[in-house]
């Protein structure tokens, strides 16, 4: 492992208008190794990809590769030089066919014109790569994130190349899913490929990194092997803490269990969910557990009204019936953070107050709910909450980097005080040290002393998290509910069983 | 039937059976309507905004939109009636230029989108004032066209059945149409463009030919364009810098209806031959009744334009929610 | 059975049209023939498309007045072949073959001009000393009557050095655009204007209020020359306001029944009808105003 | 509105581009046409080519304002022309025997009901911007045709009437005091309310605003009425001018004007951020040169290419990479 760098970085410099994005960075892949890149939301992880393969000019440094100095221009510069990347956001073209996103810009050709059939074929091929079995002529946009995510992958898989750059590719993808991936990164490193990889997770750094470079605030902190580095260390290097320090715990207090506040009684959607009773009580916070597909976005959507059922109603307080707009629900004071911030919440063009401001505006109507320097104080007091990097809250949303997102959208339903929270995968694209915090205001939120606790339905594909959030927690399993389970009853073993006792379903259910 | 419901192109079958009604109600009001001729003069008079519309597909399709046509078309009538008539350049050579001439403007328009990042509305806007500025700088009158070739092309009937007959130049749009669709269906390049329409920021960062693909995508459009003007010259033998008012929005109703989405990376490039026959039928059906005072034809056009996308819309909204 | 006609107007862009089409309507519902009248919103492919479609129908007669001189041969040796006759109305065209058409009946636009100018020239005459400054609305940059009126009226001063065209803009052949482009004449304070010369009524009159408002006395302290004849330009000149229009006859219903019945009758016609127009004076005005229908 | 941080530099505003543009216009043009921009005092108003360009380009910035909002939500309206034609038709057809106050109330409501039927097809219906308003632009000077039997209706009666398109005001054409009225009034409606807010969120992402619990089907079908109501007003404005309402030319391309001058004040057609301010300034730009090319007397059939190359030149102008070469 101590042959020459395939690409190196230097001295890079990277600022945006009024924002010092990247200060002398270095970077350095060497083939055959797995490099994890590291650092909180906000560090700089994804404007060095970004730099590195042609979407943004640095403003100074140097890039090499195989010794050479090299400059992509474009995106195709970076392709043209063997250098593949997937970027955080899934950036896929919804209109096009799972097959096209996979193939688009290298189709295999036929007499001049693009060869369908191998398309298809090829695209089946590096799905299955990674168990995905999915109709590849269907457009991309039928496909729920994680399936989304998959498929970028695949589009990096597909052609062979040097250099492979995944940033965050796991966020929303399960065990079993990120498992299979591993498998493939591992192959893949064998045969000599440089592979960059951005994740949260310390469990899958460990698990397959070589070697770590860890930024902080836009600048490296230091590369180092993954073996001489300790996880509390690489904790500690992220948030700038001294080496040894152990992070603080808050303890959390038993379950509430109060009265009902949402119930859903046969709640069901052709094609999307089987029928589905749910009791969500005060001042707890009820987990969905389940594999990809397994219908828990579709269970979270239609407890919003975000689509409408076609079976069942919801209870709440006062209200029983089908929702028939989210609007409705939200004045039930219901909240639905989605799993997909880059379409389903952010506005990414407005600033991160109005963002904040959102849900609890639409709420109130025209009438404004508070004057500018209220929602100034109101954001400043959730940038300061939720630690949102942001250079101010008149900064466009657009402008942050993934996790501070989430974090923003986040504070757009905290803001509107609801009774019942829903968040889908809020933890996303969070890094540790705020996943944990995320998860202890969750908690904090439901298990109010008063009993006046939110009820929060939590939502994860990191079944850790699900497990050590929930007061009690339901599993999805194709669809339908296989059952309820108190805290304590399940460890992540006997989830794990219940989640997978029938093989998962893997082909796209049209009817059920 | 659920099968057909459910295919992606169910909006474009919802077109040609509105298409397929309206024509049996003119063909029950009107005498002389059910003959094949008034079928084939569909494609005969309309060939030009065929080829318009085909290029605009394109442009739609890629998220962009070009108002250029209308006066591209006007100035290819212009500048071949100047170079045949004036400059007595061989009618081959000005059909070639102008070719050339229309493809050129087309993407120097792209050039100016995309490497400047302007809005192509705007852009083309400002193009659509140049060219047909400049049929005027060449002659403010209509100049009539004699070449032998323009003349020939001009009255030849192609004749099919029973005494109806085609054009050249409706069957030059065919052609067109045809070569229209399997760019955009089986070429890398055409599929770039719905990538562009689904979203641009991903193309890029998927590593596509943003650039090349937009100037492109206006190059073509200018070259359907001038190819519009010289199917017009042929049909009217004559150039003018007023022909071709308002056909660029003809064109675009014309995708759109067609099942096209404005904002891009959805629909069909066949769409515009349905969309061309709705607006051509709809302006036969009203030259046939013969009664209608010049503003209640308007008011009709636009009435029979609402019901067709209204109901086009209503089965549409009906198969998604069922 | 009663005869049939296919009449393609070009729209209904002015009042002189909409009274165009308003004494056709009339005449063939007088003389008992059917008229298929199509209205072509002033584009040449769309008057091409109702031929088609006349033929399609195989009226007995097809009467229309052409947006544009050129580009008719294709489509009138098709009505040839099938045998329909063709009738000139308002416009003249330029055809390979003048056995395309039958006859023409209408205004000789270029003759307007000529009329608008010899006004002006007899008028000049009176001062024989005082050269005189011309501004010009045209109509729409490309149209048959904007070009033509130019022409005729730009040949018939061409004699008198003293009349000068100082400024021609575009008004549009509207109301709101001749009165903006007045404006702007007026705010040029280089060179008096003497005379407006406006290509037709509707311009004048929205010339007139911009001299209104510019502080002069219309007519009077500017010269106003215009084509047409509407009523409104009548009573403008009642008013003082207007010192000269150029008839530009829309009423050629009338006659148009008539020829074509002949002409289906196989009656030998002219080539060429002019209709009957005169140039009309604000001291004629007031007696003319109320046969105005238009 | 749109809000920016103050310690942004002058030249970053978003309005720096466009007030530039018009700066420079007006200085050609005094360069080029002596006396351009004399104004005087002439029967106790300001008069000259500033207050010309001011007045001409009322409607069109009645128009632009409409269209600001309906671009910001990602739809566009070229039915503006044709609800023109109706609105100055209505109220033509009606001041003489009807009196001033009905026969405005009936032209704007006319507009108002142009506008319900455009909001209600494109956001209850669902059809596409374009094509549903292009329906009304069609048909709406049919119908305004109809009103008159396709006859020019000029008004002699109540004098009152031309107060509005011709009238001046402490020196000042009113139509001046009628735009700044309605601009300010949007201007607080948009500071005021929430309005703006959920304008530009329904604009950025529409699916992620009805998430949010914004009413996007409410907002959309308000801006197709509001834009409707400024064209009526812009259509009485004209009808005012010129005294009489001409059904097949008021307004003609007047939506075309409108768009450009949002887009020339800034504007994305694509949706979201918008800026009053910037679309009035777009009206001033094309109104300056169309005054501009009539000063210089340049010949009509050379008009259109030089508006082209103006246009290109101003869009060029303000295009994004040179503030990211200078920043
Ligand atoms: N286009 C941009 N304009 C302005 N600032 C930007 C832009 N892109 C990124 N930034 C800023 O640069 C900094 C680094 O962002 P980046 O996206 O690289 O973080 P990251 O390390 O990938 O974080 P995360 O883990 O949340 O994805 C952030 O403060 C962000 O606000
Ligand atoms: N591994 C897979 N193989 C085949 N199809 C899948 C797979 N994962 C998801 N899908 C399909 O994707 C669609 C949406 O599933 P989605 O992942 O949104 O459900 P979910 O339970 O909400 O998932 P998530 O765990 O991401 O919240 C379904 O049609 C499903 O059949
Ligand atoms: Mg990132
Ligand atoms: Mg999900």
């Amino acid at each position: 492992m101590s042959t020459a760098p395939v690409l190196e970085l230097t001295g890079i410099h990277k600022s945006f208008t009024g924002v010092k994005a990247l200060a002398d960075v270095r970077l350095r892949l060497f083939p055959g190794e797995v490099h994890a890149l590291m650092g909180q939301n906000g560090a700089g992880k994804s404007t060095l990809i970004k730099v590195l393969t042609g979407l943004y000019q640095p403003d100074a440094g140097a890039i090499t590769l195989d010794g050479q100095p090299t400059a992509p221009k474009r995106t195709e510069d970076a392709q043209d030089l063997g250098i593949r990347t997937v970027y955080q956001e899934v950036n896929l073209c919804p209109n096009l066919s799972v097959a096209e996103n996979i193939c688009a810009g290298r189709f295999p050709r036929k007499w001049g014109r693009i060869d369908w059939t191998t398309v298809h074929a090829e695209a089946r091929r590096v799905l299955a790569q990674m168990d995905l079995d999915i109709d590849v002529t269907a457009p991309l946009s039928r496909y729920s994130l994680s399936v989304q995510q998959m498929v970028a992958i695949a589009r990096a898989l597909r052609i062979s190349a040097r250099v492979l750059i995944l940033d965050e590719p796991t966020s929303s993808l399960d065990d079993a899913a990120v498992q299979r991936l591993f498998t493939v990164l591992r192959r893949l490193r064998e045969q000599g490929l440089a592979i960059l990889f951005v994740t949260h997770f310390l469990d899958q750094t460990y698990a397959l990194a070589d070697r770590i470079t860890v930024m902080r605030n836009g600048e490296t902190e230091g590369e180092y092997l993954a073996a001489d580095l300790s996880r509390l260390a690489l904790v500690n290097k992220m948030v700038g803490a001294p080496p040894d320090q152990q992070p603080s715990r808050l303890d959390s207090q038993a379950a509430g269990t109060g009265t009902p506040v949402l119930k859903a009684q046969g709640l069901g959607r052709r094609g999307a969910l089987h029928p589905l009773d749910l009791e969500l009580r005060r001042g707890e916070v009820l987990g969905l557990a389940g594999l990809l597909g397994s219908g828990r976005t579709e269970a979270a959507r239609l407890l919003f009204g975000a689509d409408t059922a076609d079976a069942g109603h919801v209870e709440t307080d006062g209200h029983q019936g089908r929702w028939h707009s989210p609007r409705q629900a939200i004045a039930a004071g219901i909240a639905f953070c989605s799993e997909d911030r880059k379409h389903e919440g952010a506005i990414l063009d407005l600033s991160v107050r109005d963002n904040i401001l959102l849900a609890l505006q639409a709420r109130a109507g025209l009438r404004l709910v508070m004057t500018r320097e209220q929602q100034q104080a109101l954001a400043d007091d959730y940038i300061k909450r939720l630690g949102i990097k942001t250079a101010s809250a008149e900064t466009p949303i657009g402008q942050l980097s993934g996790g501070n997102q989430q974090k923003a959208l986040f504070a757009r339903w905290l803001a509107t005080e609801p009774a019942v929270l829903i968040l889908d995968e809020p933890t996303r694209g969070i890094d540790v040290r705020a996943k944990e915090d995320l998860m202890d205001a969750v908690r904090a939120l439901a298990h109010k002393e008063d009993g006046s606790g939110m009820s929060i339905l939590f939502i994860s594909s990191e079944l850790p998290e699900v497990l050590h959030c929930s007061d009690r927690v339901v599993v999805l399993r194709d669809r339908r509910a296989a059952g309820e389970y108190r805290r304590g009853e399940l460890d992540e073993r006997s989830v794990l069983e219940v989640i997978a006792a029938e093989p998962a379903a893997t082909e796209v259910v049209t009817d059920v | 039937m659920k099968r057909l419901l459910s295919a992606p192109s169910f909006t474009s079958w919802v077109s040609v059976a509105l298409l397929v009604l309206l024509f049996i109600g003119g063909a029950v009001n009107y005498t002389g309507f059910a003959s094949p001729q008034v079928v084939l003069n569909l494609l005969i008079d309309n060939a030009f905004l065929l080829v318009i519309a085909v290029g605009m597909s394109f442009v739609i399709l890629s998220g962009g939109i070009d108002l250029s046509v209308g006066s591209v078309l006007a100035l290819t009538t212009m500048v071949a009636a100047w170079l045949l008539q004036v400059a007595h350049w061989p009618a081959e050579v000005v059909i070639v230029t102008v070719l050339l001439g229309g493809a050129t403007f087309g993407a120097l328009q792209g050039v100016v989108i995309h490497v400047f990042r302007l809005q192509p509305f705007i852009v083309t806007l400002a193009g659509m004032f140049l060219a047909r500025g400049l049929c005027f700088l060449i002659s403010v009158d209509s100049v009539t066209i004699d070449a032998p070739l323009f003349v020939t092309l001009s009255q030849t009937q192609i004749p099919l059945f029973g005494g109806a007959f085609l054009s050249p130049g409706a069957v030059i749009a065919l052609g067109v149409l045809g070569a229209g669709l399997w760019v955009a269906h089986c070429t890398a390049f055409g599929r770039t463009v719905y990538a562009l329409g689904g979203s641009e920021t991903s193309a890029l960062m998927m590593g596509l030919a943003v650039g090349r693909t937009k100037i492109a995508v206006y190059g073509l459009s200018g070259f359907c364009a001038s190819l519009a003007g010289l199917l017009f010259a042929f049909y009217m033998l004559s150039g003018y810098g007023q022909h071709g008012q308002g056909v660029e929005l003809d064109a675009i109703a014309a995708v759109v209806i067609g099942g096209t989405v404005l904002t891009g990376g959805y629909g069909y490039v066949a769409g515009a031959l349905s969309g061309v026959l709705v607006l051509g039928l709809i302006q036969t059906l009203i030259a046939f009744d013969g009664t209608l005072s010049s503003w209640w034809t308007k008011i009709v056009i636009g009435a029979l334009l609402f019901v067709f996308c209204a109901v086009q819309r209503l089965l549409s909204l009906r198969k998604t929610q069922g | 059975a009663p005869l049939t006609m296919g009449f393609s107007q070009v729209g209904a862009e002015s009042e002189w049209r909409t009274a165009n089409t308003a004494s056709i309507k009339a005449a063939a519902k007088e003389a008992g023939i059917t008229l298929k009248f199509a209205d072509a919103q002033q584009k040449q492919e769309n008057q091409v498309k109702a031929l088609r479609s006349f033929i399609a129908q195989k009226v007995d007669v097809i009467a229309f007045s052409p947006v544009v001189e050129s580009g008719w041969d294709t489509v009138l040796k098709e009505a040839k072949a099938a045998g329909i006759p063709v009738i000139l109305t308002d416009r003249a065209v330029k055809v390979s073959d003048p056995s395309l058409y039958v006859t023409f009946i209408g205004s000789d636009f270029v003759e307007e001009g000529r009329k608008a100018a010899k006004w002006l020239v007899e008028r000049a005459a009176k001062t024989p000393n005082a050269a005189l400054n011309i501004v010009e609305l045209q109509g729409t940059v490309g149209s048959a009557p904007a070009i033509d009126r130019k022409k005729g009226f730009e040949e018939g001063i061409k004699a008198n050095p003293k009349l000068q065209i100082i400024r021609s803009q575009s008004g549009e052949f509207t109301r709101a655009k001749g009165k903006e482009v007045m404006e702007s004449f007026l705010k040029q304070r280089d060179k008096k204007i003497d005379v407006l010369y406006a290509h037709n009524d509707d311009m004048a009159i929205g010339a007139i209020q911009a001299i209104e408002e510019a502080g002069l006395k219309p007519g009077v302290d500017i010269l106003i020359i215009s084509i047409d004849g509407v009523r409104g330009a009548f009573e403008a000149m009642k008013a003082g306001k207007l010192n000269v229009t150029v008839e530009c006859n829309p009423l050629l219903g009338p006659q148009l029944m008539q020829l074509a019945k002949d002409i289906v009758a196989k009656k030998p016609v002219d080539k060429r009808i002019t209709v009957n127009e005169g140039v009309f004076t604000a001291d004629t005005a007031a007696k003319e105003l109320p046969n105005r229908k238009y | 509105m749109p809000s920016r941080p103050s310690s942004a530099p002058l030249w970053r505003h978003p309005l720096a581009r466009p007030v530039a543009a018009l700066a420079l216009l007006l200085a050609v043009a005094a360069a080029s046409v002596p006396g351009f921009l004399h104004l005087e005092i002439k029967d106790g108003h300001l008069y000259g080519n500033l207050i010309d360009i001011l007045h001409r380009a009322a409607p069109l910035m009645l128009a632009a304002l409409g269209m600001t909002l309906v671009i910001a939500t990602r739809g566009i309206d070229v039915s503006v022309g044709a609800v023109v034609a109706i609105a100055a038709t209505v109220g033509c057809v009606l001041v003489g025997s009807q009196g001033l106050a009905l026969a405005i109330a009936a032209a704007l409501g006319a507009a108002l009901l142009c506008g319900l039927w455009n909001g209600l097809l494109v956001s209850a219906l669902g059809l596409q911007p374009i094509i549903a308003t292009l329906i009304l632009m069609v048909a709406g000077r049919g119908l305004a045709q109809l009103l008159t039997d396709g006859q020019i209706i000029t008004v002699y009666e109540p004098a009152s009437f031309f107060w509005l398109g011709g009238g001046y005001l402490l020196g000042l054409p009113v139509s001046l005091f009628v735009v700044a009225t309605v601009a300010g009034l949007t201007a607080l409606l948009m500071q005021r309310t929430a309005l703006g807010l959920f304008i530009q969120t329904v604009g950025i992402n529409p699916v992620a605003a009805r998430l949010a619990g914004v009413r996007t089907a409410a907002i959309v079908f308000f801006v197709y009425v509001y834009c409707s109501l400024g064209a009526g007003l812009a259509g009485l404005m004209i009808a005012s001018n010129i005294k009489s309402a001409d059904a097949n030319n008021a307004g003609l391309l007047l939506e075309l004007d409108a768009i450009l001058a949002v887009t020339l004040g800034g504007g994305q057609l694509s949706g979201g951020k918008f800026s009053l301010a910037g679309s009035l300034v777009g009206a001033l730009i094309i109104q300056t040169l169309t005054s501009t090319i009539y000063a210089l007397g340049v010949p009509p059939q050379v008009t259109m290419v030089v508006k082209a190359i103006v246009v290109f030149a101003v869009c060029i102008s303000q295009s994004s990479i040179w503030s990211r070469r200078s920043a």
